[in-house]
C-alpha cells in the first residue's frame, strides 16, 4: 500500500493533492461529479471583505496549452462565505480540510478577513493571495515590494487562528527577497506560483480578447517556470510549499514536488477534464511505484539535491 | 448520472463550406437531454486546454447518436473538422438548461428565432415540439444565401422565414426588422417564442418579447469549466446588475428580459 | 498585390520576418534547405569577444507548447563572425539585412563588439542582448535595472555605426522603467521577448534535466507574455518593436504587430518546422485579406489602439 | 534533394512489450539513405516541439518505405505508438552521416556492437554490410532475455552473442566483459567496428578499439534544430576540448577516439 499522506502546519492530509483557488468554486458544483473526500484538500475561491461583481466578460482566453484569466476576484464576500459556502462543506465534507484564498484592496481588508475566516471550523489554512494580476487594486502590488508583503504578512500572521501560506507571485525579478521577508514576518509556508500577466489579441478588431486585457495566463505552459520558483524559493527557504502550475498528471505533480513542493494544488487542469484531480490521486501509487517508492518521503530530502 | 462521455465520431460531413456536421456515437443519449442543452468538447491536441461549447442539433435514442452543427471559426474547431471518423471525443454534457416547452399543448403555436450557427439546437427543439403537435414556424437570419444551412429539414417541420444582410434570400434585412415586417403580432399569436443567436439578434427578440410570458433565448460567452466552477461565463440580471447568473449553469436557456444582453 | 515591405531605423525590409537569434546560426544550415533571400532580414546568434563554448549538454527540454534551452551562447567568438561567417552572408546573399545579436561578460566587451561588428557592411542593425537568462555573467543583470541597462546601452550607441535595438528581458517585475530609460539613452527600438527562466526536472533522478538546471523557456508557451509585454512597451514609447516569442503561423505573427511590434521574429518554431520563415512568410498575403488588408499600415495606426 | 517528407503510417507493431516496429511510407526513400543516419519526427500534437530522432532500422526501396524500431519513454513516443494507420507524419531526413564501410572489401569481416534501442541502425547496416558479401559478427547487450527484440532478423545475418545484465541469456554481464571473455582478438580480427548504444556500451567500445582505423560509434543527444544551427547537440573533440562538433550534422557516428562521451 502506498502511503500518500503529509503533514503540513495546519494540514494533515491523506494525500498532497488539493484543486487550486479559484479552479473549483466552492466546491459545490465539483461535488455533483465526485466524493470530494478523495481530494487532499480543497483550496476556495478568494474571499474578499465585500461581495465582488469581477470583470466584464469576455474573462477567458486560450493560449498554446495555457489560458488567459481576468475573472477578477468575483466571489459572494466573506459574510455569504462563513455562513454558506463554508457550513455547506463542513456538513457535507467534514473531513475535508479547507484552506482559504484570502484577498482585499487593503491591508485593513485582508486583516478583517483573516481573521473572521480563521474562526471557521473547517477552515485548517490561509493561503494569502497577494498576486492576483487581475484587479485594480490590492493585486499584484502586495506581492511585489518585499517589505510590503512583510507588512501583510505580519498583520494577517497576527489576527488569525491558522497557519498562513503566502501565495507569491511569479511576475518579479526576483522572488528570493520576497519569500525571506515573508517567511520572517511569519507565514507557515508559501503557494506558488500565481498566474502569469499575459495578453491575446483578436486580429479581426486589433484589441484584447479579454474585456480586461490582460489576464493571468495559467495551465502546462506555466509549469516550467513554476518548477523553476519553486525550485528557487525551496533553495533558500525550508518552509513548506504548496507548488502550483501547469500541473495535469501524476508525473507532473511528482516533478513539482521533486523541485521542492510539498503538496500540489490542480487549477486549469480541472477545466479540461473535471476529474483531473482524482485521476491524479488514483494515479499517484503508480507513478511512485516506477521509481520504487511507496510514500512520498523521499521527496523530503529535498534540501540536500538542490544546490542553487 | 455522469457528466462525461467518450463518443465516437460516425459521420463527419461538410455541408456547405464551413460549417460542419458531426454524428458521435455513445451513452450519452441514455441519459435525458432537452433542447437548448450544450456539450462541452475536449479538442484531442495537448495544447488546447478548453473545451468547446456545441449547441445539441439532434438527439437520436435509436442509434445512440447525437449530432451537433458548427462553423470553423478557429484553431480548436479546425481541429475537430478534420478528426477522422472512428475519432473518440471526450465529451461534458448535456450541460446547462435546455428550453422549458412543458406549458406547450398540441395545436398551439410556437414560433423559432435563429441566425448562423445559433441555429443547431433550434432543430432539436422544433423537432420535439412538432412531435408534441406544436405547429412551428421558423424565422432564421443568415448573411447571405450562401450561408443557409438545414433548409429543407426544417422546412419538413414547419414554414420557415429567411431574412438574408444582403436580401440574395428571402427578406433583404435583419431578423429584427423582418420580425417588425412580418410577425407585428408575434407577441400575442405565439404561446411560445424561442430564439439562439448572435448578439444582435438575441436584442432584437429580448426586446420585442420582453413581457411575452414564454418567450426564451440562448446565449453563448467563452466558457472555462463548463459546469458553474469559475465564474467565466457570467451575466447580470437585468433587475438586479448585482447579481450575476452563469451561463453554463444558469442558462444558456434565460427568459427574455431576464438577463442584460 | 499585398505590399509586406516595412522601414525601420537600419532597416527596409522587404517583408517583416526574421529568424530570432540563436535559432538560425549564422545561417548557413538552413540556406542549404532554402533561399535565404525570402527572409525580411536575419538576425544571427550571439556574438561576443571571446569564442564560448557554452554550457554541458543536455542543452535542451521540451514543455508544453515550449522548450527551454541552455545553450550559453556557444559562438565562434566575433574573430571568426567578421572573417568567416558574415563575409559568407555577404557573398551569398548581398542583399539579405543582417541584424547582429550582441553579448559580452562586461560593458566593455559589449562596446567592443558593438564597435566592430557594426562595421560590417552587412550588418543593418544591432540587437543587443542584455537578457540572456543563460550564462553566469553578462546575461540577465544588464537587463534587469533601467540604470545599467541605459549605462550600458548608451556606451554601444556610442561607437555603434548602426542603429542599436535592444533585445528586452520579460523576467522583470516592470519592464516599462528599463525601455523608457534605454530609450533615453540613444537606442533606435526594442527587441522583444527573449527567453523566461524555466526549469524541468527528471522526476527519475529528481536532478534538474538541464545540465545548467534552468534554461529559457521559448515558443507558443509564452506568446501572451510577449503580447502583454509588446502591448505595454507600446503604451509608454513610439520606438520600433521587433516582436518576438512564440510566433508560428501568420495568424501569430499579425497578432504581435497588433499588439505594437513593427516586425517579427521566429526562433522556436524554426526547429518545429525548418520551412517556418518561409512559410509564414507565403501566408501573410492570405492572413491580411482575412481583414481586408492589402499592406501593413493599419498596424501603424496602434498607437490610437492602445489604451494601458 | 529535399529535407522534410510527409510519410504515411503502413505499419506499427508492439514487437516486444514498449518496442515498436514503425513502417513508413514515401518519396524519402528515392534519396540515397545511409546506416547510422536518422530520421527526425514531428509528433503530431500542437504541445509537442521538439522533433523526435530516431535510427533508421530498414530501408526497403521497392514497397517506398523506411522501418523504425523505437522504445517507449516519454510523451512523445507514447504518443506516436497511439497514431493509427495511415497518419502522416512531417519526417526530416535522412539526417547526419552514416557508418563509412567503403573501404571493407568482400570476404573481410566486420563487428557490430549495439544495446538495447541502439540496436535499431544497426540492422540496416548489417543488411547491406551482408549484401556487400562482409562476414557480420553480432555483440548485443540487453538488460534481460525479456528486453531482447529483432533476435532472428539479426541471426539471419550473421552470429550474434548477447550478453544480459542478469545472465537470463547469453553473457552474464554488460557487453564490455563480454568483449573482453570472448573478443579479445577483435581489433586485429575485424576490419570495421561498428557501436550503438547506451553511453556505458559506447565508452566500452570507444577505449576498446580506440586505435582501430575503422571502428565508429554513434552518439545520442537532445536536439532542437537537428540539422545544425541551434548548438543544442554538441560534443568536445577529445584532442582538443575547445572544439565541439554536432551530433546531428557532424555525427551522429564518430570515429573511436575522436570525441569526449
Ligand atoms: C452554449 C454554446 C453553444 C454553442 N453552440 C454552437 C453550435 O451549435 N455551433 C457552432 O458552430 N458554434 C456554437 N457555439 C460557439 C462555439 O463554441 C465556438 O465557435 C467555438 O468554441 C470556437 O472554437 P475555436 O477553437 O474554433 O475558436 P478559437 O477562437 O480558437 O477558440 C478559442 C477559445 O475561445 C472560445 N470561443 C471562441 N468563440 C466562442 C464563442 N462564440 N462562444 C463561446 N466560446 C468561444 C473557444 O471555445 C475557445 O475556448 C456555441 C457556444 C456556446 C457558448
Ligand atoms: C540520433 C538518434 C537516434 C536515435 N535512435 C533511436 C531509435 O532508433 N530507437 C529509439 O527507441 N530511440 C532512439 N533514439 C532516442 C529517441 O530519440 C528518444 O527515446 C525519444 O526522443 C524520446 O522521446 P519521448 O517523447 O518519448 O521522451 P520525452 O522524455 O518526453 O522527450 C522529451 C524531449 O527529450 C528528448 N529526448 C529524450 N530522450 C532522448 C534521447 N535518449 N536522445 C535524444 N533525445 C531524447 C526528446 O526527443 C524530446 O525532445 C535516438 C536518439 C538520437 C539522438
Ligand atoms: C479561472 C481561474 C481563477 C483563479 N482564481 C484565483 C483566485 O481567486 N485566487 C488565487 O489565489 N488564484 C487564482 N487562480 C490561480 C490558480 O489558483 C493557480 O495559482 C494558477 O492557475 C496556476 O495553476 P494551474 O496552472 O494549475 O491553473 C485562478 C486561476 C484560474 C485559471
Ligand atoms: C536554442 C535557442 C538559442 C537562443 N539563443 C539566443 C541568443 O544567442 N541571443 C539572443 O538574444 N536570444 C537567443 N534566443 C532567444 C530567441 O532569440 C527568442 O528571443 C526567444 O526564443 C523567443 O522567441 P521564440 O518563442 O520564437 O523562440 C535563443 C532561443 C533559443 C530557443
Ligand atoms: S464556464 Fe465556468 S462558470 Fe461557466
Ligand atoms: S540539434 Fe541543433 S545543432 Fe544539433
Amino acid at each position: 500500500m502506498t502511503d500518500l499522506t503529509i503533514s503540513l502546519p495546519g494540514l494533515d492530509l491523506k494525500n498532497p493533492i488539493m484543486p487550486a483557488s479559484g479552479c473549483f468554486g466552492f466546491g459545490q458544483e465539483y461535488a455533483r461529479h465526485y466524493d470530494l473526500n478523495k481530494l487532499g484538500a480543497i483550496i476556495i475561491k478568494a474571499a474578499t471583505k465585500e461581495p465582488r461583481l469581477g470583470n466584464a466578460t469576455p474573462r477567458v482566453a486560450e493560449t498554446p496549452s495555457g489560458m488567459l484569466n481576468a475573472i477578477g476576484l468575483q466571489n459572494p464576500g466573506i459574510e455569504v462565505i462563513m455562513n454558506e459556502r463554508l457550513p455547506w462543506l463542513a456538513t457535507n465534507y467534514p473531513d475535508l480540510p479547507v484552506i482559504a484564498n484570502v484577498a482585499g484592496n487593503t491591508e485593513a481588508d485582508y486583516v478583517a478577513v483573516c481573521q473572521q475566516i480563521s474562526q471557521a471550523p473547517n477552515v485548517h489554512a490561509i493561503e494569502l493571495n497577494i498576486s492576483c494580476p487581475n484587479v485594480a487594486h490590492g493585486g499584484l502590488e502586495f506581492g511585489t515590494s518585499p517589505e510590503i508583503a512583510a507588512k501583510l504578512t505580519k498583520a494577517c500572521v497576527a489576527v488569525s487562528q491558522v497557519p498562513i501560506y503566502v501565495k507569491l507571485s511569479p511576475n518579479v525579478t526576483d522572488i528570493r527577497p520576497i519569500a525571506l521577508a515573508v517567511e520572517a514576518a511569519g507565514a507557515a509556508g508559501f503557494s506558488l506560483i500565481n498566474t502569469l500577466v499575459g495578453m491575446r489579441i483578436n486580429p479581426k478588431t486589433r484589441q484584447p480578447i479579454l474585456a480586461n486585457q490582460t489576464g493571468g495566463l495559467s495551465g502546462p505552459a506555466i509549469k516550467p517556470i513554476a518548477i523553476r520558483l519553486i525550485h528557487q524559493v525551496r533553495s533558500i527557504s525550508q518552509l513548506p510549499i504548496i507548488g502550483m502550475g501547469g500541473v495535469t498528471t501524476a508525473a507532473d505533480a511528482l516533478e513539482l514536488m521533486a523541485a521542492g513542493a510539498n503538496a500540489v494544488a490542480v487549477g486549469t487542469a480541472n477545466f479540461s477534464d473535471p476529474f483531473a484531480c482524482p485521476k491524479l490521486i488514483a494515479a499517484l501509487p503508480e507513478e511512485l511505484a516506477k521509481y520504487q517508492l511507496s510514500d512520498l518521503s523521499s521527496f523530503d530530502l529535498r534540501r540536500d539535491l538542490i544546490h542553487d | 448520472m455522469s457528466l462525461e462521455y467518450l463518443l465516437t465520431i460516425t459521420k463527419q460531413t461538410e455541408i456547405i463550406p464551413g460549417i460542419y456536421e458531426l454524428c458521435l456515437y455513445g451513452d450519452i443519449t441514455q441519459q435525458p437531454i432537452k433542447p437548448g442543452q450544450f456539450v462541452d468538447i475536449k479538442i484531442p491536441d495537448d495544447a488546447h486546454l478548453l473545451r468547446r461549447p456545441f449547441g445539441i442539433a439532434h438527439v437520436d435514442r435509436q442509434n445512440k447518436t447525437i449530432t451537433l452543427l458548427y462553423r470553423v471559426v478557429g484553431k480548436g474547431t479546425a481541429y475537430l473538422s478534420r478528426c477522422p471518423l472512428k475519432t473518440e471525443l471526450s465529451v461534458l454534457g448535456p450541460l446547462g438548461n435546455g428550453y422549458p416547452s412543458d406549458h406547450l399543448m398540441p395545436g398551439q403555436n410556437a414560433l423559432i428565432i435563429g441566425g448562423g450557427t445559433g441555429i443547431p439546437p433550434l432543430y432539436e427543439l422544433s423537432r420535439q415540439l412538432v412531435a408534441k403537435n406544436i405547429n412551428v414556424h421558423h424565422v432564421f437570419g443568415f448573411a447571405n444565401q450562401a450561408a443557409i444551412f438545414y433548409e429543407a429539414p426544417f422546412r419538413a417541420l414547419g414554414p420557415v422565414s429567411y431574412a438574408t444582410n444582403d436580401g440574395s434570400y428571402g427578406y433583404h434585412g435583419h431578423v429584427g426588422l423582418l420580425l417588425d415586417a412580418q410577425f407585428a403580432d408575434a407577441v400575442s399569436h405565439y404561446d411560445a417564442v424561442y430564439a439562439c443567436g448572435p448578439k444582435g439578434l438575441l436584442m432584437a427578440v429580448d426586446s420585442r418579447f420582453s413581457k411575452h410570458p414564454h418567450a426564451y433565448i440562448s446565449l453563448e460567452e467563452r466558457m472555462a469549466c463548463g459546469i458553474g466552477a469559475c465564474y467565466a461565463c457570467v451575466t447580470k440580471l437585468r433587475r438586479n446588475p448585482d447579481i450575476q447568473l452563469k451561463i453554463c449553469d444558469d442558462g444558456p436557456v434565460f427568459k427574455t428580459n431576464e438577463v442584460l444582453i
